[in-house]
């Protein structure tokens, strides 16, 4: 079993699914003969032809208006768009279209597609390549909204959401892509769409995050172990549809709740999070909940960017907060 | 200085005003019962709307957007087309739909405020009305490429307005489908308002019809109150694009002799006099006065026909009100392929609160 | 003192402004001969002459795009989208340039735009004409987002818009366009954009909304005041940035929070304020916080309308179950 | 079928690849100084390129985007312009913001990491690079209808790359401008590649310069190796623009020499020969041939040039290593003129946790 980094993950499932699945198509801006700005795609042009993995003029809105048209004809395109920087000119076909087109034909028509894009910050990346919209997506009625935090889950997660009926927004986490590697194997088998995973148990604290900032989350949780304080970690994974279950049931076992994310606070996701506890796991609450989140702000050049994102202290810190509540 | 590419835009008329041909009709014109059917298909399209108005004006439907002098763009895309190409709308294009058997209980149903207008019987792989204007462009090229790919025989046909022509992703869909050589028909109905917005302070082009330079893609002018030439450059870029030729943009001139929508007064913005003028253009006039001088048509069956239109029409207003109402489920249906988990209770919610009196 | 409706308040405003200072400028669709499709800028452009109250072409991402550009040239260019359904292409220019632009020139330009929008269900419009995206907005740093609902505040909150030295999101609410009318002074008085506003008073539970939803949250404390219940009503009127202390002490106060928007509950802005009760009002909260919202689905069809905006049943029942807990 | 609008692009040269003049020069460059002064422009633009490459390689910035090979276009349109003129820039323009007075400091700044290197001390105005391809077009035609609107006699400049008019928004925007005759100008540095996708997979368009017949707009092509060609173009563009004729586009046919950023490794996707090829036709090399030929440049003041340059660039890398560092209030000082109170918490919390051993 070969031992791969996340973004060759990504490239596993996406070659896996062309294969398997004739009506499979990418395209995106560099995918092709470039294999990818991070090189996701690289060698899939080769194997499967310049008709199936598509190099497109540079149009972020009609990439993904190309894919509804394409998925309401019976492909199903993967679609990527290079930074989720340039993510926002499709929001207008994601929100229109791709989460309706079901519902407003009573079923006559469906999207299938993915819409994949390089996540977050922390890679000293230029401006406007850093950014977490993932909230915008998590809003959207009829959308599935996933971010893998694992080579293994990035395989497992990308493979569901190719074969998921409904439109699934895919977000890639830039920082992870090469940052370590985990044993895949390629047998084609997909994750659950609609699960939070339960990376670490313990009984102190609940730490919820997902994609990059998982490592540091999980760094956090070492930390705190070194003093003897039992962290729980989850992977949201999947934002939309939220599994808030798994979440009220390790804060029901630890009473506390710290949520991680790099995006700005204020209407991130972690609000979400933190409103479903308000809403269903107040009784279990022993604290305040801890949101430890990227400031409100524009993400900095990257000389600023070590300031930006949740540092592992702040997550220690939060989390000790929480812990101060008898 | 050295000239580096030129371009010239054409534009086809083949009747007149008066119903007059003014150069050899296409081959499909001598078929007359064909010519009948299509004018049949204008008039009861001009029929429907005037039963839409009505109902909108008695609260029986919402909003409505009639397509009042326009007919004869839908019918001669429409009757161009081949059952399995698959038509991408706006939301001005019911006569179109009509002929490709979209039927006049879901046209209602759709502006009646139910989703199950959407759910079409007949052309099942047609897309649905496009409210926000252009961004169907896409979708046209996407199922485009999609024929292409599996080397189906089979185009897509997009209808947009004029204004529709301001949007980027009418540019930038026409610009992919020139590239990737796509078997697509771009038809812009240039009624020449967009609500009150007048065509020329849509844009500074001399034709709409040029836009398609942009995407170095062929763009074709024709007279859109002519029935007989919509159909004839329609479907030579039909043909075009089935074997293989790549997309063509064509530039339908007509005028929207009503109201945008019944949302909308249009003497606030237009004179009633320039409007009084542009009937004298009209497309079922138009055709109806050459049928007769064929001898193809006279009072009597002109009598018939609006008593057939008008009873057609009729039978589906009392059939769309037939319909028994749509329950609260349906917002929960079809939202998803399978409801996750997460929304379960909320659709408990939703049943539990529907409102007393409404239809649970 | 004339009593006027909202979207007169919102003409009033808009002229108030045109006639103070040259600089502001009206774009949008239909805005000009025809006044705008609800008549919010009617009998401008004749006062104003075309060049300042300007006709757009069809294209929302660039009317965004030539107000951003307008502003950071010295105008105060009032952009109207035409509904809600259609601002989606904004984004883009919002989020990568309108609430940037201070920050990353250092203050050496500026963006002080505005971006009316009418929002909203509840009038049985077409589809796409009834959306509330507002905690898409409230996630953007660097502007503002902003909700009146009255004609009071309208007239108040987008003078204040208008005169903000940055970017400010300004939705106004169809349903309560003609709703009802009130006495408004043209005194050319702005409302500050950092306050909630407490609009009732109350002990035993505290009612968040805004736009209109407040008109049946109101109708709620009318329906529990029957029952001996005196609830506070809060209305937000500026999500962005967020008056929390206003909301907190109000809880503080009642215990009990319910939260009312008519957009999609999942990452709505009700997961914010909630989120900020999770965090900062814990200890104040004597049951759990209720979010009654519109569901997670598409908003339906005229005909169902009913059943998806939040009513005032649904508010009183929510608040009830906030009163079960001791 | 009648012809119903038709149209020409044209294309300016006036020196060919050996430096040669193909026709009469245009009055500017009667000025053998101005000539130089641009010469120095370019060959500064070049060395600072190198420079700023290998401080990439270093990292000593982050990921930079050269203009090699493209240097006539920047400072062709920079020389045209007045200096209340505004530049709206993409992020490969620092040849024309040099020329208009940003500093090399700034510039270092701005790829270091730094938002301080957008704060230019000199063109006030002048808008920030664009990073998302193809926004910054609609910003132009903005600040034109501010200085139409306000009665000045001033011009927007915009640069965009050939990928860039796959964009809506360049469209969208330049058909606004069409229909406001706005005080425009748009150049389009056709360097042939949008990273790894090649100018023919971009779009089918002949050339990018028709693309302004979708707006109404006179579009022109210019060879962008030859800077007295894109000076002379835009030029008159400007003037046009300026006694209010409307807005231009102009295409200006490049090479990207380099890779597309620090970040590419362009053998990827293209071989070495067509870009040694391409290596003929280069501007600064053009220029230098025709300086020669009458006589205004040789060795010697080649070398000097070269020596001149070298130590400018390296001042300004100098003065960019003394800079301290940013504060992370950085992060909070422009948000918003005035900070809001909801804010204060978050700032405090950045003090706070700053990373040690990082900038406080
Ligand atoms: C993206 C978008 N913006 C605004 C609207 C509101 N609106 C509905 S129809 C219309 C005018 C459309 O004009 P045109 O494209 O010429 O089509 P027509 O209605 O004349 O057939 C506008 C502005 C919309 N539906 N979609
Ligand atoms: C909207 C957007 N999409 C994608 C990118 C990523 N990207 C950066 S440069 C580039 C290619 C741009 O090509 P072109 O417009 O020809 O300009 P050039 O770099 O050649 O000067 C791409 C795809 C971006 N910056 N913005
Ligand atoms: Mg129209
Ligand atoms: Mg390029």
């Amino acid at each position: 079993m070969a031992e791969i980094n996340l973004v060759e993950a990504v490239n596993l499932a996406l070659a896996h699914e062309l294969a398997r699945d004739p009506s499979v198509v990418l395209l995106g801006e560099d995918i092709g003969v470039n294999g990818g700005v991070f090189r996701a795609t690289v060698g899939l042009q080769a194997r499967f032809g310049p008709e199936r993995v598509i190099d497109t003029p540079l149009a972020e809105a009609s990439i993904a208006g190309v894919a509804v048209g394409m998925a309401v004809a019976g492909l199903r395109p993967v679609a990527e768009i290079q930074f989720t920087g340039f993510i926002y000119p499709t929001l207008d076909q994601i929100i229109n279209h791709a989460g309706r087109i079901r519902h407003r034909t009573r079923g006559r028509l469906a999207c299938p597609l993915v819409l994949r894009s390089p996540a977050g910050a922390g890679i000293h990346a230029p401006e406007h390549h850093s950014e977490s919209p993932e909230a915008l997506f998590a809003h959207v009625p009829g959308v599935r909204m996933v971010i893998p935090s694992s080579p293994a889950r990035a395989y497992g997660l990308l493979l569901a959401a190719i074969r998921d009926p409904d439109p699934v927004v895919f977000f890639e986490p830039t920082r992870l892509y090469r940052l370590y590697r985990q044993a895949v194997e390629d047998n084609g088998e997909a994750l659950p769409l609609d699960v939070c995973f339960v990376v670490r148990e313990g009984g102190d604290v609940t730490l919820v995050s997902w994609g990059a900032m998982l490592q540091d989350t999980l760094a956090a949780a070492d930390a705190l172990a070194r003093d003897g304080v039992s962290a729980e970690v989850i992977d949201v994974a999947t934002l939309k549809p939220l599994d808030l279950p798994t979440i009220l049931e390790s804060v029901a076992k630890t009473g506390r709740c710290v949520i991680v994310h790099e995006a700005a606070r204020t209407s991130g996701f972690g609000a979400e999070i933190a409103a479903g506890l308000a809403e269903q796991g107040l009784t279990s609450l022993l604290a305040p909940v801890q949101r430890v989140t990227g400031y409100d702000v524009v993400v900095p050049l990257p000389r600023l960017e070590p300031q930006y994102l949740p540092s592992v202290a702040r997550i220690v810190a939060a989390a000790r907060k929480a812990l101060e509540y008898a | 200085m050295t000239t580096v590419a030129a371009f010239e835009i054409d534009h086809t008329q083949f009747l007149d005003p008066q119903g007059e041909a003014v150069k050899a009709l296409p081959p499909f014109a001598a078929d007359t019962a064909a010519l009948v059917a299509m004018y049949r298909a204008m008039v009861l399209t001009r029929a429907f709307d005037a039963k839409a108005i009505a109902l909108q004006r008695t609260g029986k439907i919402g909003t409505f957007a009639s397509a009042l002098g326009q007919e004869a763009v839908g019918v001669g895309v429409a009757t161009a087309m081949e059952g399995d190409d698959v038509l991408v709308p706006s939301y001005r294009d019911h006569a179109a739909q009509f002929v490709r058997g979209v039927s006049m209980v879901e046209s209602l149903l759709y502006w009646g405020g139910d989703e199950r207008g959407s759910n079409f019987a007949g052309p099942r792989q047609d897309l649905a009305n496009c409210v926000p204007i252009g961004t169907q462009v896409p979708h046209a090229a996407g199922a485009a490429y999609a024929f292409k790919l599996r080397r189906e025989p089979r185009v897509a046909v997009c209808l947009l307005g004029d204004g529709g022509t301001s949007r980027g992703d009418f540019y930038e869909a026409m610009n992919m489908a020139g590239v990737w050589r796509l078997p697509l028909v771009i038809v812009i109905n240039n009624n020449q308002w967009a609500i009150s917005v007048p065509r020329h302070l849509q844009s500074a082009a001399q034709t709409l019809a040029q836009k398609a330079i942009a995407a170095g893609v062929e763009g074709r002018q024709v007279d859109g109150n002519d029935v007989i030439a919509v159909r004839q450059i329609v479907g030579q870029a039909l043909d075009k694009a089935r074997s293989g030729g790549g997309p063509t943009l064509i530039e339908a001139m007509t005028y929207r002799l009503g109201d945008h929508t019944t949302a909308d007064d249009a003497s606030r913005y237009r004179d009633a006099e320039s409007v009084r003028e542009q009937w004298t253009f009209e497309p079922n006039l138009r055709l109806r006065r050459y049928l007769a001088r064929i001898g193809a048509w006279d009072k009597e069956r002109e009598d018939a026909l609006q008593r057939d239109c008008a009873a057609e029409v009729n039978a589906a207003v009392d059939a769309y009100f037939a319909l028994p109402p749509p329950t609260c489920d349906a917002m929960f249906d079809h939202l998803y392929q399978t409801l996750p988990d997460a929304l379960e209770a909320q659709r408990e919610e939703a049943r539990k609160f529907a409102p007393k009196g409404e239809p649970q």
